[in-house]
């Protein structure tokens, strides 16, 4: 089984989404709210194991083994492991695009997707386009490696419309972020 | 740092919080996306925009050759939409609450940038109907300069707003009449309850209102609201509870033309208003389509007795209005409530259902090109020929 | 048939609703609105034919043949020969009572349904309950003699929650006006 | 003639010009009804609370025993409903933009009145996490003077709310957690990130946070999020997705009891993480319903593999937490999502499924009582035992 390895994924949506601004920078910010909470432990995720991934169809998920990576409006689309919501390629908008009159958020919610033609997992990005009404067409609820609310990042219940100009839900993009 | 990034700093540093991320930096792939957002093509002929049912905010836009969305416009609930002729953006007349359910209320024409879909201004005006479902409470003058929107709160007037200055102009009191017809250098034409069309011509900050004679029957054979209107031709297609079509010169002085019945022309006995009477009849929200460059009129029909103006459909009739004959009838699988009809040679219908679906037929053969689920169970708008 | 008679609709609407304001005060404030409007004919609706309704089993709509007098949870209840929206009797209210919390507009559209009890035609007052959200419980969309927007106390497409506090449309009662 | 009377006349006015009224007057006949306006009774154990689904405002109030609507309360979009433990009032902490979707954003606790379900008043409050169907978002203490309301922007905080001031008091940062769960006289307990429940005293306007040792896994095995929480015996109930079920003591030094697996309690195989192992798994989005008087778990249950925490529930099974044995198994037709149970001795279940349809089952037969259609999509609240 592919260990789906959340521990590295701030980082790096960090540089995504922070665009210039520097890890230390945020560090600093953090202030009082570091004082407050504990260190956290590493979660119990292995990254031994994830070294060393089993990609054998044993250990794929159900959605893993039926996925497809021809057609992205469909739910069984391989980057659609954990999405919750409208497919924006189905609202005129693209895989990693929002369609027109609506606003990328710049924080998201994220899942390890394996694409079937190398067998290989994606880190992958469900950024939600906000700022319209619920497109209403292609939704899809996909739970691979889906949390509850205490692990946010990786819940896909949230609406994630934070620091748009308006949180109203549209539809759900899914972008590459890189090799899980 | 600015405050926006102080902001967005703030918000990924909770991530960092949340997830424990005091881990090792994943090298970069190369293979990470950028986010972007995407540009609309100026309103086309093809396309239909169909409002979602009550408690949806928004109108979707399907192209009529692939069945796909290509966007949506927020249209709030119970609001009305209006295309900018020269198609640079598109006007939302709209009333919304403070605080939703409650709170003060807010009435404005909305106008998005048919580009990008981005709010350009909101117009405040002084009312305007709460209704769903009609097409001609709110409408767009040929020039595109000038919004009518219809008022009742429940006294009847409507609302002037000039749409190159953005603002409110007046409201003009139109008492016993309503759904307005554009009617070019004149102002505007509606329909009364005492079965007249009352014309108002607009001359600066005075009016005169004209009515026809009679020529309806407002309570025992009322026109359907959602009648049709040629821009090119000046004309007005209106058509009763039992199927009588009759088309109006709208002008200074606008003339009505001889009724035909929707029966004869398809060679069936004509349609009564009494009981047991079983006959076929026109039903539904937005009853019938006009397709004006091939001046075809389709309409929703249903069997039944009289006094069923909102039935689900069961076939599609296309009525020639030159040669005043049904030339072709289409049935419809799971009922109908809306028709619209896009105005190129292509000639493709959509029809929606009260489960929110829409079929998209070809005029010509009754084919069903695509079938859409959830598309929207509010009425449909194309783009007119000017 | 059981000829409806809109023209005297109004009056009585007023004697309802309006409580204590006379007629005359009513028709002094209408003012410029009057000089405004062309006095209108009566409708094409005969007096003569009014006084003299045929009520027999031929000349009953659809709906009026198949009314019911016990159930007014159900569409088919008598009253409801007009009705457009979700039954207030379904929502916690009665069938001339808002739920809790909603508002009667003080203002309606009307419709003229035959008791099949007594075979006699009556006045009914369809006020909406307004003030809180759609009730969602037993829609129902009868259609004897509803017209068009020009003549709108006939018809049941408007969301009559004027003079309320708040417009939002919760559910509809069917009140007894009078004998038609 | 006051003001009120004057706006009154003036539309009734308006009804005399749009209708031709000029008209004799009818005969008073005597039969003409009154307006009036229901009233409430006091929150009831067997009434079930039911949110509509997406895009829906309202929660409508059945009872169990005759599977009736009794009422609506206003439960705005993503809004959290709270009943005062003394049934006087309802909570609603709610977010709304001034123009619906777009705006100056508002967030807040709406008051009710219980008894006439008029709005009391509003408590402003510095925000909340806007998400669907999550019942420990928002919680009323035992003593009815305080509420804890969840905040996530995306920095997790929990907004402390005095309900006898009916003021905002303060925010309490909570990062890496979330979920509240009352812990009367100390303040509130909360599911971690990082496996452990975290423990907020709260000592006026201080407040000190501690932590249990790590006990669950919520990345590989999470938590539900709608857990359950007996006020009388102060204990939370937890569910896993593989199916693995413990019961903390709530206190100032919370202690978390051994977890047995709901599948083992079943007679069957303890199910796993691992694809491929077909088993019964726990899902939905309110995933189970504890009857507290019986200290009794009824959870949905799907057959399938992991990772299918939201999956439509083919039955429920019924979990004695005392002797750990699964007692009843009930099929479940057509799928449910969200489950409650009244805490009287009726113990009468509610399973609403994703089309908005609920169903009443008596838990003790199976039975099915009352179906209930378009009841609500969203979570379902009971009157809790203090």
């Amino acid at each position: 089984m592919t260990k789906f390895n959340p521990d590295a994924i701030g980082e790096n949506l960090l540089r995504r989404f922070a665009g210039r601004t520097s890890r230390r920078g945020i560090l600093s910010r953090l202030g009082l709210a570091l004082v407050a909470a504990p260190v956290f432990p590493l979660l119990p995720v292995s990254r031994a194991e994830a070294a060393k991934p089993d990609r054998t169809p044993e250990a794929k998920t159900a959605f893993a083994r039926n996925a497809q990576t021809k057609d992205d409006t469909k739910c069984d689309y391989w980057r659609y492991c954990a999405i919750d919501g409208t497919l924006c390629t189905c609202c005129g908008g693209g895989i990693h695009s929002c369609p027109a009159g609506s606003e990328p958020s710049p924080v998201s919610w994220v899942g390890s997707c394996i694409n079937p033609d190398d067998g290989k997992a994606y880190m992958i990005a469900y950024r939600d386009c906000c700022g319209k009404p619920s497109c209403g067409q292609c939704g899809c609820d996909n739970t691979d490696r889906a949390t509850q609310l205490y692990l946010p990042q990786l819940n896909n219940n949230v609406i994630w419309c934070f620091g748009t100009s308006s949180m109203e839900y549209h539809c759900s993009t899914a972008m590459m972020i890189g090799a899980a | 740092m600015t405050l926006g990034q102080a902001k967005l700093a703030g918000m990924l540093l909770a991530s960092v919080i949340a997830g424990a991320f005091a881990a090792p930096v994943l090298a970069e792939t190369g293979e990470a996306e950028e986010a972007t957002v995407m540009t609309m093509d100026a309103p086309k002929s093809g396309w239909f925009f169909v409002r979602g049912g009550w408690g949806s905010n928004g109108s979707s836009i399907f192209d009529s050759a692939t069945g796909k969305m290509v966007g949506m416009i927020a249209t709030g609930r119970d609001s009305d939409l209006g295309i900018d002729p020269a198609g640079k953006a598109y006007y939302v007349a709209e009333t919304i609450w403070s605080k939703g359910n409650r709170g003060t209320r807010q009435d404005m024409v909305s106008v998005y940038d048919a580009k990008t879909l981005k709010l350009l201004t909101e117009i405040p005006t002084p009312g305007r109907l709460v209704i769903g479902g009609l097409k001609t409470n709110f409408v767009i003058t040929d020039d595109g300069k000038t919004a009518y929107d219809y008022n009742f709160d429940p006294a009847s007037s409507v609302n002037v707003i000039d749409l190159v200055k953005r603002k409110f102009v007046r409201a003009i009191e139109l008492p016993g009449c309503a759904n307005i017809i554009p009617n070019p250098g004149v102002g505007f034409s509606s329909l009364c309850a005492d079965g007249t069309l009352a014309t108002v011509a607009i001359k600066g900050s005075t009016q005169e209102i004209t009515r026809t004679e009679p020529f309806f029957d407002a309570a025992a054979d009322p026109i359907f609201s959602n009648f049709a209107y040629d821009r090119k031709k000046k004309q007005a297609v209106f058509l009763t509870y039992t199927g009588l079509i009759s088309v109006a010169s709208i002008g200074a002085k606008p003339t009505i033309g001889a009724p035909f019945s929707i029966q004869q022309a398809a060679g069936l006995r004509v349609a009564d208003t009494k009981p047991l009477d079983i006959n076929w009849y026109p039903g539904g929200m937005q009853v019938m389509a006009l397709h004006r460059p091939t001046a075809t009129l389709y309409v929703l029909m249903h069997k039944g007795e009289y006094w069923s103006p909102k039935e689900s459909a069961e076939e599609i009739w296309a009525v020639d209005l030159a040669t005043k004959k049904v030339t072709k009838r289409f049935p419809i699988k799971d009922g109908g409530g809306n028709i619209e009809i896009t105005q190129d040679d292509a000639a493709m219908i959509m029809v929606t259902d009260n489960k929110n679906n829409a079929r998209v037929i070809d005029s010509k053969t009754g084919e069903i090109k695509h079938t859409i689920e959830n598309a929207g169970g509010g009425h449909i708008t194309v783009v007119e020929p000017m």
